[in-house]
Order: C-alpha cells, then structure tokens, then sequence
C-alpha cells in the first residue's frame, strides 16, 4: 500500500490483493467487474482473521475482556465510518446488511410513519432495482404514489422532468443514485438535495457506487438519508451503512424486533434504544464490520484524490479505445462520469460477449445489471459492462479491447 | 472441458437452418427469461416432428434452437421427451453424450451455469408446444 | 478435527481453534460465553480467506468464471443447510443476517399476510427478547394477539398453561425456543409441534441455541418455521437461516426489495421470483455463507453423538461441581437440559461476579441475557450464565468453580 | 491498569458508610440502568453536602456511590459539577488524577467500558438532585 498521488503505483497496489494472481482458463485473470463487488486487499482479510484468531466474542454487555475487546473494535468503526462520509455524529450510522437493507430500512420505518398514503416518492429512470422496488413495495402497501424522473439521452438527470415531477408539492422523498451503476453517470447530489429541500422533500442518496470512487461529504451534500455496501468498497459481504441525519433517526419507529435494539422489556410495553442501536436487532455483523474498518483504513491510506485520478485516466482510455472499435456501441456519455462503462456490439449478445471475453481470462457482467426499467429506457434488453477500481490498469483495458476484436471476428 | 462456443455453435448462429415462422404449423410454445431478455417461440407441425423457430437471444440460444430442430426431426414426441432429458443431463454435467450427435457440442456451458438456460429455453419452448399437440 | 464418537479428542479439537490459545490477563482463556457467540476453528477461518483470496465475485448471473465459481460455492451451502436439518428441499432454506432477522422475516411478511387482527400468537416466558419482540410489534401494527405460555418452576413449558392458551382456538402460532439460552431447558418440540397443529396453529422454532447441540430433524419435527444464526455455530457473523416449508413461502410476500428477489421488473409492476430468492434482496452475505458451510462441514465431521456426550459430561460435571458451591444457586432443573448454565451469588451481583472472573481470565456472561421477562419470572434482575461448546473442558470447569470460591471468599 | 476491585471497594461495598434512607433531606435523584437492572436513589441535605443513597445492584455502584457521598461532603455545587466532570474523565481514561483522592481507586474500570455506568450512576442521581435544590 504505497501509494500517494504523486506516485500512484497500481503494481504495489495489485500485490495487496491476492485474487490478482489468479488464473482463469489458463489466462491472466482481468477482472473488470468490480463495479458488481469488489476484491479484497490483505488489510482486510488479515483484519477478519484476526477477530476470528485473537480477539472474537459477541459484543456489548460481555462484561469480559473479549467481549469488551471486540465492542471497542466493533464502534471503532462507526467512527471511522461517521468521519469516512463526514457525518456530524457517530449515531447517525446503523450498520445494515448491506445498501439494499439500508434503503428498504428507510422505506419500511420512515416511509410507513413519515409519509401518507398520497404522499410521492420519486426516483430517476436510472436507479437499481434496490432503489426502486423498495418505493414500489411502499407504494402497495401504504397507498404512496412513485414518480419517475426522467434522463436525458446522454445519461444525465433532466431538470425539466425533475421539475414537472415536484411540480405540485406532493413529493416528500427524492430517492437517488450518486452514480449509475449502468452508466457511469454521476448525478449533481448537492444540487439534488438542494432542490428537494426547497420543494419540501427529503433526499435519499444511493452512494452504493459513488462511495466507491470518490470522498463523500454527507454535510456538504445535506444528504438526509445515505446509503452504502461494504463489498464494493473493498470490504467484506454482510456488510452496508445507512446514513441519516440525527433528527430524523430520532424519530423513526425500529425496524426489526430482538436483542440490542431495546432499552427494556416487557410483555405489555418494550422501549426501544436510541438511534443508532434501534436499529440494529440482534447479533451485528462483527467481524464483517471490523474488516470494513480496514477497508477504508486501506482507501484512506491511498486517498481519493489519487484513486480518482488513477480512475480518470483509466476511464478516458477506455472510453478512448472501445469507443472506436466497429460495431461496438457505448451506452451513455454524461459530463461527469466514472470508470463504469456499458456497451453492446452489433450482432454479438450481450451474454455471448461476456463468455467469450471469460474464456480470454476477462471478467466482464452483462445482463440489466438489476436496472431493467433503465434497459427499456436505452432500448436494449441488455448490455455487458466494464467496471473499474483501483487496482484496475491500462494494460487490462487493452485486454478488454483486444477481446472485442476477436469476438467482432467470430460474429463477423 | 470444451469450449462453450464450438465452431458448430457460431455457425447455426449464424446462418441457421430453421429459423423463421412457417406457414403452417399445428402447436406452438414459447419460453422467455426475464432475467437477460431471451425470448424463443418454436412452431411444431406433428407430421415428422417438423420445428420452426423465433428467437431473440444469443447465439447460444440460437445455436441450441437450430440443432434441437436438427435432432427432434422424425421423431415421436416420447422420443422428443427422452432427447430433451438427455440434453438437460448433457449441459448440467457437461459429460458427451454418443446418442445426441452435434447436440453434443453444448457439452461446455456445463461450466457456466447462469448460461445453461440460453440451451434449454428452445427445448422447453417445445415440451409445450407437444402439450397442446 | 480427529474426533468421533469413541475418541472424543477434546485437545485435538482446542487446536483447530486459534484463539484459545490467547491469554488474558496474564492468565489462560477460559471461554464459557459460547451460548453468545461461538469461536471460529481453523476451517472456517481459511475457508473465508480462501474466498476473498482465490475466488471471489458477486454471485448469480454473472457469466464469468469467479463468479460462477462462488456462485456454486454459495449455493452449495444451501444444499449443506439443507441436509444439516434435514429439510425437504434447498428451496426452504433462506439466508438471512442471523436468527433474529429470520424471526422478523416470518413476523413481517408470513406475520401481516396469514395472521388478521385478532388472531393471536403465543410465546413461552422463556424467549429470547428476539422471539419476543418481533411479536409485540407485530402486535402493535397488525392487530394480532400476544399470549404467553408460563413455564414451571424446574423450568420447562408448563402444558396445563399451553392447554389454556389455546384454549379458545384463537392461537395461529406457536413461537418458542427450542432450548432457553438462559435455563438449558429444551423444550420437547415434536410434542409442542403436534400440540400447535392439532390446534390449527403453526409453529415456529427459535433453534439458536439448539441447533448448536443436537442434531435437527425439521421433518421429523414436523417444524414449520425454524431459525438459527451462524455464528453459535462455530461460524462467522452476518449469517443466519431461516427454514419454512415450502408451501408456506410459496404463499409468502417478499420482505426486503431490490436485487436478486425479482423476477421481472416494471414501473407499474415488479413481479418477485420464486423462493428462496424472494426473501434474499441485494448481495448476500457470500463470504459469510461459504464460513457457514465450512462450520458446518466441521460440526458433522465430529458429529452430534460425540458432540452431545462430551457436552452431557460437562453439564452434569457443572452441575455437580457449581451446584455444591456454598451461596450459589443454579436457576432451572429441566429434566432436559444442556450445556447453559446460569446462577447467582448471595451477597454478589452478576456484574461483579463476571468482572471478578475475567481478572482470572473466565469468560462468562451477566445481565439478562435479552430475556427481560423470564428473570421477573425468576424473580431476579440478572444472572451469571457459563455455556459449553464442543471445545470446553472438564478443567475450565473446575476453573470456573475456583473462580467462584475466590469471589465468595472476596465477597464473604 | 489497576484492578477494578481494589480493597476499598470491597470495604465499602461491605460496610457502608452512608447507605441508607435520611430521616431528613432537602433533595432527591435517582438512576436506574435497565439492562443490569441496577438502580440508586441519593438524597441530599443541603447543609454541608450531606448524602445518603440507596441502592440495589453491584458492588461497584455500592462502592461508587459510598465514595462519592465522601467526596462531596461540604463542598458546593459547582464543586460537585467539577468533582463529577473530573470522575467521569477517570472511569474512562483511567488516568488518576490526585485531585480525586480515594475516588481513584475506580480507575480500574476503564477497561470494562460496559461496567462504568455502574460507577457513573450515582453521580447522575446526585446531578439530578441538584437539580431540584
Ligand atoms: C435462544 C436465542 N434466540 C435468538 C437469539 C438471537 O440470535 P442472533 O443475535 O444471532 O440473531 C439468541 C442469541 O442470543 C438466542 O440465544
Ligand atoms: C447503484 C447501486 N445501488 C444499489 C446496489 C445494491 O447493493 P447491494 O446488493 O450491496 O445491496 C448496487 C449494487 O449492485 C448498485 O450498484
């Protein structure tokens, strides 16, 4: 991990993650769907041995030195998570699964207390089904309307359309993504929460893609509610983060029932804890946690200026030469976009690509990407994707392209 | 394990021998994955087992769509049912099976099983078309 | 891991675990708090870093080889679960966070579907807060009834108060442990199964202490719903089973939305996919679910005959030696009961007896062991609990014993 | 780190020196930690600071709340604010502070950072009958 910006050297980066020795069919393994999950360095796979090997028990209340020992390492990282996205307190994270169960916690709770049957919720025309059909499920239980915002053909949220949708006042929630997980696309978070605020509405932010590529500021954006995975931030599965201002969480009703989220018990009246332990039901995802923690000890270490040039560059080029390959389509161009690019080739499927790229040692997802409503909306049934991360380099870029020729050769 | 696009795969993808709706045809099936858009509608005529097809897939499918049409002419609908078992077995283990001929050359995707269902769709396309027989 | 039944080789199995070899305190580890959370054995440690290390990838649908590769390995485990209790089919096995979440899955969408208002629900006086409150709040939102069955004085359902609580055929569940983590008492759950069927109730099983113990038969059981977490099972946090028979979730709404649980999605409508995959929304915990398989791998390598007979000799052993110590009482005297033992000084509160014991380097448990209610029925505020695994021995026990004269004499 | 159960806890937690309910007193506060159970009940007498308790749980809370009714005698108010302010800093950090005097035998307890809301409790109950003075 000897990185800086000035010396970003993605060969020192690649030795930290074992996975990248691997072979596929005999092939150097390029693994270009990072965007799906990403590897993990030795930092975090050492952290999570070490709970298990030298320092494991379950936390809070042990009243023994191994308990006390992993509930110190375990809020640790609700520090280090609060600075990590600048958030103004360390109970304002609620450790979750993962941005999936961030989001449904945010629509079961707050979206069954805080909004009335009536009320909107609008999402963009580019959100993952994680940021959709949650509201929809909302929306059939608890009689909410779901608005649709609508992209421009470049790939970018159209004002217009956010315009009409808020039109008349009856949008309390604008749920969001920071970055398409299709097309790359960032979307102008500050501008969003801003123009939420003043039409009345909360901002929910899916950062599941964004936190990935770039440093986060809840403050900054005014974000109510964030949301995020551990596995694409290098991190372990069973892992995500929900973000929300102090104010709001003091109201919201808890989500599930048990242990740890309870101030006291009995048969006629259960309290609940406060935030954020209301909603954190029973035995948390300890080691998952801890080697969170790691993982953005790992980014901090690196530093987002670098990873974001490093993710640049790597992006330009790949725009640079996929886009001038024959018969090879790139789905979106917007202003600000990042190292996420979606493509199709003229007589070639999407799956077909996929394979045949796996079978030169080139990782590579194709499908909707868990966007289908967005599928529609670029007129393909599906696309094939290459995603980037920090350890991504030129050369795999090249691989990528030279794949592609070879395929455009046999479909030809 | 054998490469999932053999040479036979790319070429019935590419100019296939059955592909198309035909004028005449006593039942029809169809099968759809949701998941990555794949659509197949196969058009049997009973008289020899005659099958026709559209798709709208991969060459996969395609591929798969073609040869089935290949295998199951002149057959008897049991006989259908047993081919369509074996090649079930076939792309599941990826182990050759001497009674399916070039069905024989999706043996590979065995490896990849989130693509097995791009071989079977046509063959369950077609197990319900013979239930409307 | 060289035991079986005739050669029960206790140091062998010490040293498929890591952390037993620590100190604290200057003094040897004795981990009596396993009924909290288990340690984690070699196997499942490597088996975890075997995935992040050589063969990882998001799983489902990826087309690639590292993600076929976890993909399969994934959903082996669930075939694994599957023969672990004996389910009828891989479809009945759901992966959640741990047992807690399973019990709010049930509560949330089997819970607000099956159940009307006025149906009631009926819990023992010995739950686990987690099969407790999940009822109150469905209690709460839904309309539903909560019963409670009392339990007698040696600790084991009291079937004369079973009888009336359901006497009036309003009862449409039956939630109970299998095994109180506070007591040790197990409760005879093909008894109580019949008993909730033959009164057109289900039943649901809070397995997380039992399964640890016994082997599980969910057919023979004749279980409907029966959950547990992975990490009292010697595996990692962040993992969790639920088990329910087939034409229950056939019946079930889905509970979290987004990825991975739809079939087809629209904005006017999402259609959800068959189960297991309804009830698992976003990314699995992947790494966590392949720990599981491997700690499962190792509990059957052993097995559950050798298992429970070392832990039937630890019990009595405790029992002998604890139960004879002047000032100490052992709460409960279930003719059925394992390797969960809880007790209180005269003259020493819980808190100052687990602290006192840590100084020693004893790891055991204080407080109310998220079973609020049972110790107003026990007629105490808190207790002491020391708990078996398959890895404690006859001499942590006398430890134990020790310990306590020492506090007795500090305290006398 | 020192030992959380130094000698003088024991002595105090055993024999008491201001346990029990006044016959007389200008204030009340009370403390109570649902998840152990423990509970405290101070009364004080304005007059030179005097305080009595009750209290039902561990011998940390016991010993913390004899302590402090020693500490607190014959000081102010803001005295006792500074006294409460200087005890929690050592319960956490479990840095002595010469200050405190007997008081410092909780240091201890900082490495059991879920047994120094036993130690903190009392000090709260007293907080809150200030309060009401
Ligand atoms: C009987 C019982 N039920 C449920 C639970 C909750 O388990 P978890 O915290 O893993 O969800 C526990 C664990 O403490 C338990 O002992
Ligand atoms: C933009 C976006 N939102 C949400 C998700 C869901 O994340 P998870 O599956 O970790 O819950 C993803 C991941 O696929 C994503 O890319």
């Amino acid at each position: 991990m000897s990185a800086t910006l000035e010396t970003f050297d993605v060969a020192a980066i690649r030795d930290d993650f074992p996975i990248l020795k691997q072979q596929v069919h005999g092939k150097k393994l390029v693994f270009l769907d990072s965007a799906a999950s990403a590897q993990k360095p030795r930092a975090v796979i050492d952290a999570m041995c070490h709970v298990m090997e030298a320092q494991y028990a379950n936390v809070h209340r042990g009243l023994h030195y191994m308990s006390e020992k992993t509930s110190d390492a375990f809020e640790a990282v609700r520090d280090k998570v609060a600075g990590f996205i600048n958030a103004a307190s360390r109970e304002e994270i609620i450790f979750t699964r993962n941005a999936t169960e961030s989001i449904n916690l945010v629509a079961y709770t707050w979206g069954r207390t805080a909004l009335k049957p009536g009320d909107a919720v609008a999402v963009s025309e580019m959100e993952h089904h994680a940021n959709l059909v949650p509201w929809q499920m909302l929306r059939d239980a608890h009689g909410t309307e779901l608005r649709i915002v609508k992209i421009t053909d470049s790939g970018e949220i159209d004002f217009d359309s956010l315009e009409q949708v808020f039109a008349d006042g009856k949008v309390k929630l604008l749920a969001i993504t920071q970055m398409s997980n299709v097309l790359g696309t960032y979307t102008p978070v500050e501008r969003l929460a801003k123009f939420a605020h003043e039409h009345g509405a909360k901002i929910l932010i899916d950062g599941c893609q964004a936190i990935v590529h770039r440093a986060i500021d809840v403050q900054a954006i005014d974000a109510d509610f964030f949301a995020f995975s551990g596995h694409k931030l290098y991190g372990p599965t069973g892992i995500g983060v929900l973000y929300a201002k102090r104010e709001i969480l003091e109201e919201m009703p808890p989500f599930m029932g048990g242990g740890e989220m309870i101030a006291s018990v009995s048969y006629e009246k259960t309290t609940f804890a406060k935030p954020p332990f209301r909603f954190e039901a029973g035995t948390p995802a300890i080691i998952e946690t801890i080697g969170l923690g790691a993982a953005i000890d790992y980014v901090n270490a690196i530093g987002f200026e670098a990873i974001a040039a490093h993710e640049r560059a790597l992006t330009e080029h790949a725009l640079a030469t996929l886009g001038t390959l024959e018969g090879v389509n790139i789905l979106g161009q917007a202003q600000d976009r990042g190292g996420v690019i979606s493509f199709t080739m003229r007589g070639a499927h999407a799956h077909d690509i996929a394979t045949l790229l796996d079978r030169q040692g080139i990782a590579v997802r194709a499908g909707h990407h868990c966007a289908e409503p967005l599928m529609g909306r670029l007129g393909v049934t599906s696309t094939a994707r290459a995603s980037f991360a920090l350890y991504t380099t030129t050369e795999e870029i090249d691989a990528l392209a030279h794949g592609m020729q070879r395929i455009r050769q046999i479909f030809a | 394990m054998s490469h999932p696009y053999q040479a036979l795969i790319v070429e019935r993808h590419k100019h296939p021998l059955h592909a198309g709706k035909p004028a005449h045809f006593d039942a029809q099936g169809q099968g759809e994955n949701p998941i990555c858009g794949d659509a197949v509608h196969v058009y049997v005529s009973r008289k020899g087992m005659d099958v026709y097809y559209e798709t709208e897939g991969c060459a996969i499918m395609n591929a798969s769509a073609d040869l089935m049409a290949d295998a199951v002419a002149g057959k008897t609908p049991e006989q259908v049912e047993q081919l369509h078992h074996d090649f079930e077995k076939l792309v599941t283990t990826g182990e050759e099976n001497p009674d399916l001929g070039e069905l024989n050359a999706l043996a590979g995707l065995a490896a990849y099983s989130s693509r097995i269902r791009c071989a079977t769709l046509p063959w369950s396309a077609l197990a319900e078309a013979l239930h409307h027989v």
